[in-house]
């Protein structure tokens, strides 16, 4: 046959190969956003300094729906002036302490609009079973935001919220977590 | 190797394969899926700590404390406050639309002036420097500036009449309505003291005669709230089985204009079984011989229709009740009842032995004055717009140059509409406070928009049919959403260019200072608190016959024989107030047979229908001597026979897309009718003749 | 003629001109849908008639009306498959298409009809076990697969396409396989049909559609799967008189229409006779046992009529033309009697669509009557019209009907 | 009924609504905090029962009799949140279901591809579907709840018993170290019940005999919806007018007289 000549199997062992290549190196890049944070900050150093998440992340606006994330006023607790004289913290006491503004810290795990999440009913797991190594982390992760969906890739997908509630013989009822 | 066809058609053929290898389209299908969740033209919910505040609802009557969420700091909805005495936790359609009106496309943004009959903005300064000269130049000529409040509660009223005052007019009149009324005939006629309450919570039987207390009348939230407890039983005569009806243990269907004979044909059954009042009245055997007289078991069915049982045996049920209360009033919860249906209802609570007893008629003290310059409440109650308007479009009074609006939007609320614009265009500056660009602000020369109740510091003295004086005062609950600004602290400043002393630096002082004349906690006020004070006014010269009672008790009403339907006019607070348009949640809460598309409906029975020769569903013009309207039958027995239900609220011709072009406004029905005897002037609820409107046209 | 070379051998075709004309009528009519479609996809279903009270309207009506109608496709195929009635073979082609264009077009209304068309796919992965609809889209797609499978070979016998090797090689394996996708498409087309029946039956908020059943299947599950198969075969053998008509050329055996109409005809009884059951014991049992009387399942729209409709003229009446042999050689009457029995299934997905949730349920409610609005019929004429653009192709350039030359020497 | 049209759960806890339709005056404010409460969006047009998306639908009754022996009530309608619900096993896609402790008939919106077999299968009319994508008008939308999430057109919603209410009192409960599955009474009600000023509507656990709900739903004058076809409503009226009572169902003439 001439088509055995001209080539035989190559051409689509090509096109697999490209394919391939655009589907597990380019698509991912295209997907997503990357957005940096504001301010340089690690969880290592901090841990080892105050060693509990639960000082900044404090869930006691129980009545919020929100994760929280640290306030200016928390950060203010220890960083009223600068205490090591790093550029980046510099520009923390200048920028927002001094000002009272608000850090616009770019929550990767937050719950789409449909998601009702409550930190105090999960208080007996620990934090880093679902925020992984954060707390060993030197540097705060980028935020990757989906185009698409505007979530972020962290953001925790229904089936693993419904695998830890099987496991942990949790309802999975659709109202335990929805509204 | 070149690419021929075939070698074209396997590359993509591997493609194909190869993607399907790739996360790509099954990423693809579930982001595409995710991404309907979240379409970006679709507002987002909030997030964050949600909390909630105390504030007053000022949106006309009732006026009580409710709870404002905010998430954030910024208001998402309004709830009833448990802890408030007035509203108990309830609340009604129009207030828990507060939040959202505070981001109506109706409210007016900045101040605004009318230019070649356009209005534009303008900056305060502008606006400013546009009214104090217009104002210092009619200082000191009498009566050339009026006002409108339509806010019987609030002391801001203090310092427009007292800003008045001090520019030689006295020209300050409330909206008509039940206050005012009630006012005029209590004190002016019958030489009572104070402001008239009812305490329905100590009450055990409740007649209502025309209101519709668990709607439109007094506070009807806490009345709700007292219907749920069941507290007192109801009875209700009136000629529609309006909710209050429908809700009674009893309804005596009676018509509208009968309502006073009826409270007279009780009286004279109690006349005949009870022993004179304690209560030292004057002219009580003048009144005693009259009814005796004209109230017989004939007369009174002949006067009211009724059968002679039905009186005897509600006649029974007053007698037999331990705290009766007879309540006289408006059926629609505004200006349309009489002097004498009203004189009449506050003798049957007299003879009762009614007054200032626990679950009876009680005379509440006035409140304390703050502002020196200001005239007393009593003379502030006792101006009549509607007299006045009519004398100004009669031409009888002349009309004064500069006319304030505040919290009030006569062009659509007053009846006789016509009358009303006619006045209004002898008047050749007129400005209006209101924070909605309703009717009266559309005619305006210059708008100085208020803040939204929820962005202003204000407070509700005793409002209408409160048992005892109370106090309350509401605190912003935000930062104002437009550039608008606090009426009594405009008017503050106002009165210092124009060198008047008010007696106060801002509002917040005065309202300090009329807390402590009350004795009551500022910060309890402002808590979502309320002051209350049981002390009553007593009596010494009440009268019960005079030569005016004795005019109003023999005037009979015309009836002009070309129409034949009485009208019953009716409010529902899911179409707003006399202020406020239909709110934004309030539309859709009208049923199909309330309003279908832009037609409203009004209610009468078979009967009264094959009389005019209607059917459900057809389309009739509703005709009084004073006006037309256009609406649908909607079939109901609950309305007596040669009765029609005519909604009120309809017919926005300004507002918002929730409210314009809504039904008619049956307001230009009505008429205004000075009343010979009392004086006083009030709407007048005419008959009505209904045709069909043929579909050809 | 310019597409001399992709006619079938010995058949007569009107000229290309006629045809293009033929055809852009119909391209017409599909850019008209075209157009309805995309304000429903670019605005919501709120440009269409349907609404709170009839959710389900002129496309559920018409989907359910051509599955049913498409029936013909795999009971053709069972019967001349799996039964070998050979007669058959002259319309199975016809029958196949027919039975593609019926799916397919439900598809495209099913896409639109649904409020969130890119989720559609939930419907496979979140599959409800307990749903009725979950069976109708597995098994309708299902069957949509293997349509597409019996309708390849057809193509394959292009005159062209015969001529590649590879393409001659795989449509005789195809035909070899065939009585295999025939028993296949025979049990899926079974249980939608049913299940489509099903999800009425179960309704037990909706007494008009409520009926007992046979352990987890209400009557309507065996109901439906007994009308479409007496339908189908008369609807494959009125389209090909249609194309008759149009064309002017005899494709069919009268012989095979008359063995049609008599299998329609005894189906038709057994259909009636459960149906006249079913009826009573639902106007007996269902109706008083839930609160109503046979009377208040109408009203003057919605009337009795519709019943007597779809029982008497549309049900009795042809099968009795079907079944006596003397009028069932008559083809007028013959023709008719299979457009009555096709009138009589969609009055009766009709009723089940539309007058089910006419009625007011809880007391205080009212009746309403549901219009369609262009938006529906448009797409719908759309769907019509692409069946007809592809029989219309398909009749050009495939060789259809066996005997075609045969009857038109 | 056959065997697959029924769910049969039970849960611990029931949540009912006992309205008391004698106490109705049909205010209106229930449905205010309603539409408020869940983001439902304010409409240009009067309700309109075939298009508005609205979960709370005040119907007002007639008696039917002629001046002046007519009588009428108002009976507000929620979901009934039924114990047998005919919607959710007909859902495709799992996106209704009865499976929460309480037994609150759920709706993902996310999840709901629009069929509107749900609404075809319930015969109170408790479910709407959104036409078109929901519009606030410009500045508005700042006054949405964190409550509920938006729906877009497509997709069906309906009352949920304002579940979210239930979600933050367990968490409450959780914060004060309490069980959350043993709520107090009144601890968690929605926001109609919450606004009606007369008390009409009562809600609770109707297991619990702490709970008023449970001794009000077994009153003789208590009455459901449509009963006779099976769907168990969680939802119970009151009336001491067998005219009112009689309106919960459908009855031929054979019955007996409901409460007569």
């Amino acid at each position: 046959m001439s088509s055995k000549k001209k080539g035989g199997i190559m051409p689509f062992l090509l096109g697999i190969a490209a394919a391939l290549v655009v589907g597990w190196i380019i698509f991912p890049k295209v997907l997503y956003v990357q957005e940096t944070q504001p301010v340089r900050f690690s969880h290592k150093l901090h841990m080892e300094q105050i060693g509990e998440c639960n000082l900044c992340h404090s869930n006691r606006e129980e009545r919020a729906y929100a994760t929280r994330m640290p306030s200016t006023k928390d950060c203010a607790l220890c960083h009223y002036t600068a205490l090591t004289g790093s550029s980046e913290e510099k520009e923390l006491v200048r920028e927002y302490i001094k000002k009272d503004k608000q850090v616009p810290w770019k929550a990767s795990q937050k719950q789409p609009d449909n998601v009702y999440f409550s930190h105090l009913a999960h208080k007996d797991l620990e934090c880093r079973q679902c925020h992984f190594d954060m707390e060993n982390r030197d540097n705060l992760p980028p935020k990757y935001v989906n185009r698409l969906t505007g979530y972020t890739k962290t953001t925790m997908k229904m089936h693993e919220c419904e695998r830890c509630h099987a496991r942990e013989n949790t309802s999975n009822a659709c109202y335990v977590c929805h509204k | 190797m070149a690419l021929d066809r075939r070698g074209f058609l396997k590359f993509v053929a591997g493609g194909v394969i190869g993607t399907g290898l790739t996360p790509l389209p099954w990423k693809l299908t579930d982001d595409i899926s995710i991404w309907t969740q979240n379409w970006p033209w679709i507002p987002h919910i909030p997030d964050g700590e949600i909390n909630s505040a105390p504030a007053l609802a000022k949106l006309g009557q009732p006026e009580y404390g409710i709870l404002v969420s905010k998430v954030k700091g910024s208001p998402i909805l309004a709830r009833g406050n448990p802890n408030h005495p007035l509203s108990q936790g309830g609340i009604d359609p129009l207030a828990a639309s507060s939040v959202q009106l505070l981001h109506s496309p109706a409210r007016i943004r900045q101040p605004m002036r009318k230019k070649n009959g356009a209005f534009q903005a303008i900056s305060w300064e502008q606006a400013i420097q546009e009214i104090a000269p217009k104002l210092s130049g009619l200082k000191g000529q009498k009566n050339k500036v009026a006002c409108v409040s339509g806010d019987e509660t609030s002391s801001t009223n203090e310092i427009l009449a007292g800003l008045l005052q001090g520019l030689g007019s006295e020209k300050f009149f409330f909206h008509p309505g039940e206050t005012t009324l009630y006012h005029h005939i209590w004190q002016k006629i019958m030489g009572g003291r104070g402001h008239l309450g009812f305490d329905l919570p100590g009450a055990d039987l409740v007649l209502s005669l025309g209101p519709d207390l668990l709607e439109s009348w007094g506070n009807a939230v806490s009345q709700q709230y007292l219907f749920g407890q069941g507290t007192f039983r109801l009875l209700y005569a009136g000629p529609v089985q309006n909710n209050t009806a429908a809700m009674a243990s009893r309804w005596i269907p009676v018509h509208s204009d009968a309502l006073g004979h009826l409270a007279l044909a009780l009286a004279y059954h109690i006349l005949k079984k009870r022993s004179p009042p304690r209560q030292n009245l004057s002219g009580f055997r003048q009144l005693h011989r009259y009814v005796r007289h004209n109230y017989t078991p004939l007369e009174a069915q002949k006067k009211t229709g009724l059968e002679e049982a039905t009186i005897q045996s509600l006649a029974g049920e007053l007698l037999q009740a331990r705290r009766p209360l007879v309540l006289p009033g408006s059926l629609s919860g505004s200006c349309d009842v009489s002097g004498f249906d009203l004189y009449c209802g506050f003798c049957l609570n007299l003879l009762l032995d009614r007054l200032n007893t626990a679950g009876g008629m009680q005379c509440i003290p006035e409140p304390p004055k703050v502002v020196p310059g200001a005239p007393s409440w009593s003379k502030m109650l006792s101006g009549d717009l509607l007299a006045e308007l009519r004398r100004i479009a009669q031409g009888s009074t002349e009309a004064p140059e500069l006319m304030l609006f505040y919290e009030s939007n006569p062009v659509y609320s007053l009846p006789d509409s016509k009358l009303t614009r006619k006045a209004l265009e002898k008047i050749p500056y007129k400005v209006s406070f209101s924070q909605f660009m309703d009717e009266t602000a559309a005619t305006c020369d210059l708008l100085l928009p208020q803040h939204h109740f929820l962005e202003r510091l204000d407070d509700a003295f005793t409002p209408f049919s409160s048992a005892a004086a109370n106090y309350s005062v509401g605190l912003p609950v935000l930062e104002p959403v437009h550039s608008t600004r606090s009426t009594p602290d405009l008017l503050l400043d106002l009165s210092g260019k124009l060198e008047l002393d008010l007696g106060a630096e801002s509002y917040e002082t005065l309202l300090k200072e009329k807390a402590g004349l009350l004795d009551a906690d500022w910060g309890k006020l402002t808590s979502g608190g309320m002051w209350r004070n049981n002390t009553v006014v007593s009596q010494d010269r009440l009268e019960l016959w005079n030569d005016r009672i004795s005019r109003m008790l023999g005037q009979d009403r015309e009836r002009p024989d070309k129409y034949q339907v009485h009208m019953v006019p009716q409010t529902d607070r899911r179409t707003g107030s006399p202020r406020t348009a239909i709110p934004p949640f309030g539309l859709k809460t009208l049923r199909e047979e309330e309003l279908e598309q832009n037609t409203f409906f009004i209610r009468l029975n078979r009967q009264t229908a094959r009389k005019n020769g209607v059917r459900e569903g057809s389309l009739v013009k509703i005709v009084s001597p004073e006006g037309t309207c256009r609406a649908k039958v909607n079939l109901d027995e609950g309305v007596m026979t040669d009765a029609v239900v005519v909604p009120l609220g309809f017919g926005h011709t300004y507002w918002d897309q929730f409210s314009r072009g809504k039904g008619d406004n049956a307001l230009q029905l009505f008429g205004i009718r000075c009343e010979s005897g009392s004086g006083m002037c009030h709407c007048s609820t005419p008959r009505v003749r209904i045709s069909k409107i043929e579909a050809a046209r | 003629m310019l597409d001399e070379p992709l006619l079938p051998e010995g058949v007569q075709r009107c000229s290309p001109a006629r045809f293009l004309v033929w055809i852009t009528l119909l391209v017409a009519v599909v850019i008209w849908g075209a157009v309805a479609a995309f304000l429903i996809f670019g605005w919501g279903l709120g440009v269409t008639g349907l609404n709170n009270y009839f959710g389900f309207g002129l496309w559920i009506t018409f989907d359910l009306a051509v599955i049913a109608l498409g029936a013909g496709a795999f009971f053709s195929g069972f019967l001349k498959y799996i039964l070998g009635i050979d007669e058959l073979k002259n319309i199975i082609n016809l029958a196949v298409i027919v039975g593609f264009l019926c799916y397919s077009g439900a598809m495209m209304l099913l896409v639109l009809d649904i409020g969130q068309p890119l989720r559609a796919w939930f419907g496979y992965w979140h599959a409800n076990v307990h749903s009725m609809l979950t069976e109708v889209i597995f098994c309708i797609t299902c069957y949509l697969i293997v349509l597409t499978i019996e309708f390849i070979p057809i193509i394959l016998e292009n005159r062209q396409i015969h001529k590649i090797s590879l393409f001659r090689n795989l449509a005789h394996n195809f035909h070899i396989v065939m009585p295999l996708f025939a028993a296949v498409g025979t049990f899926l087309s079974f249980f939608h049909q049913g299940s489509l029946g099903g999800m009425y039956g179960v309704l037990f908020g909706r007494p008009f559609a409520l009926r007992e059943g046979f352990f987890i299947w209400p009557w309507t599950f065996f109901l439906f799967i007994l009308s479409a198969i007496a339908s189908g075969p008369v609807f494959t053998m009125l389209i090909s008189r249609l194309m008759e008509s149009f064309t002017r050329r005899s494709l069919v055996p009268y012989s095979t229409k008359e063995l049609l109409g008599k299998i329609s005809g005894f189906l038709l009884c057994i259909y009636l006779f459960f149906k006249f059951l079913d009826t009573w014991a639902w106007a007996t049992g269902v109706l008083p046992r839930s609160g109503f009387s046979f009377e208040e399942m109408f009203n003057q729209v919605y009337g009795q009529w519709l019943l007597w409709l779809e029982l008497g003229l549309c049900g009795v009446v042809p099968a009795i033309m079907l079944v006596v042999p003397t009028l069932r050689s008559r083809p007028g009457l013959l023709y008719a009697a299979s457009f009555l029995t096709c009138a009589g299934v969609v009055v009766n997905r009709f009723v089940f669509t539309v007058q089910t949730l006419a009625i007011p349920v809880m007391p205080f409610d009212q009746w309403y009557t549901y219009i369609p609005n262009w938006t529906e019929w448009a797409t719908s004429a759309m769907v019509v019209s692409y069946s007809a653009i592809v029989v219309s192709l398909a009749h050009r350039y495939l060789p259809l009907f066996p005997k075609e030359r045969q009857l038109n020497a | 009924m056959s065997e697959s049209m029924q769910i049969h759960e039970h849960f611990q806890i029931k949540w009912g609504m006992v309205i008391d339709v004698d106490k109705c005056t049909g205010c209106g404010a229930c449905q205010v905090a309603c539409q408020a409460e869940n983001n439902i969006p304010p409409s240009q047009q009067s309700f309109d029962r075939l298009r508005s998306v609205h979960w709370l639908y005040v119907y007002k009754l007639e008696n039917g009799r002629p001046y002046p022996e007519s009588d009428i009530a108002y009976l507000p309608r929620p979901c009934m949140q039924c114990g047998n619900p005919s919607c959710a096993s007909v859902c495709p896609v799992i996106a209704t279901t009865k499976d929460e402790e309480g037994g609150i008939v759920s709706q993902i919106y996310p999840r709901c591809i629009g069929c509107r077999y749900c609404m075809a299968a319930c015969p109170y009319h408790s479910r709407v579907f959104n036409w078109f994508d929901p519009v606030w008008p410009k500045g508005m939308e700042k006054t949405l709840t964190p409550y509920v999430s938006v729906r877009p057109r497509g997709v069906v919603e309906k009352c949920t018993f304002c579940h979210h209410r239930f979600q933050l009192a367990k968490r409450r409960a959780r914060a004060e170290g309490r069980d959350p599955h043993h709520l107090k009474e009144d601890e968690y009600i929605p926001a109609c019940a919450e606004a009606c000023p007369t008390g009409a509507i009562a809600f609770g656990d109707l297991h619990n005999p702490e709970h008023k709900v449970h001794q009000l739903s077994r009153s003789e004058h208590a009455f459901r919806i449509l009963e006779r076809l099976g769907t168990e409503p969680q939802v119970y009226y009151l009336s001491r007018r067998p005219w009112v009572r009689r309106q919960g169902d459908n009855y031929v003439q054979k019955d007996q007289q409901r409460g007569e």
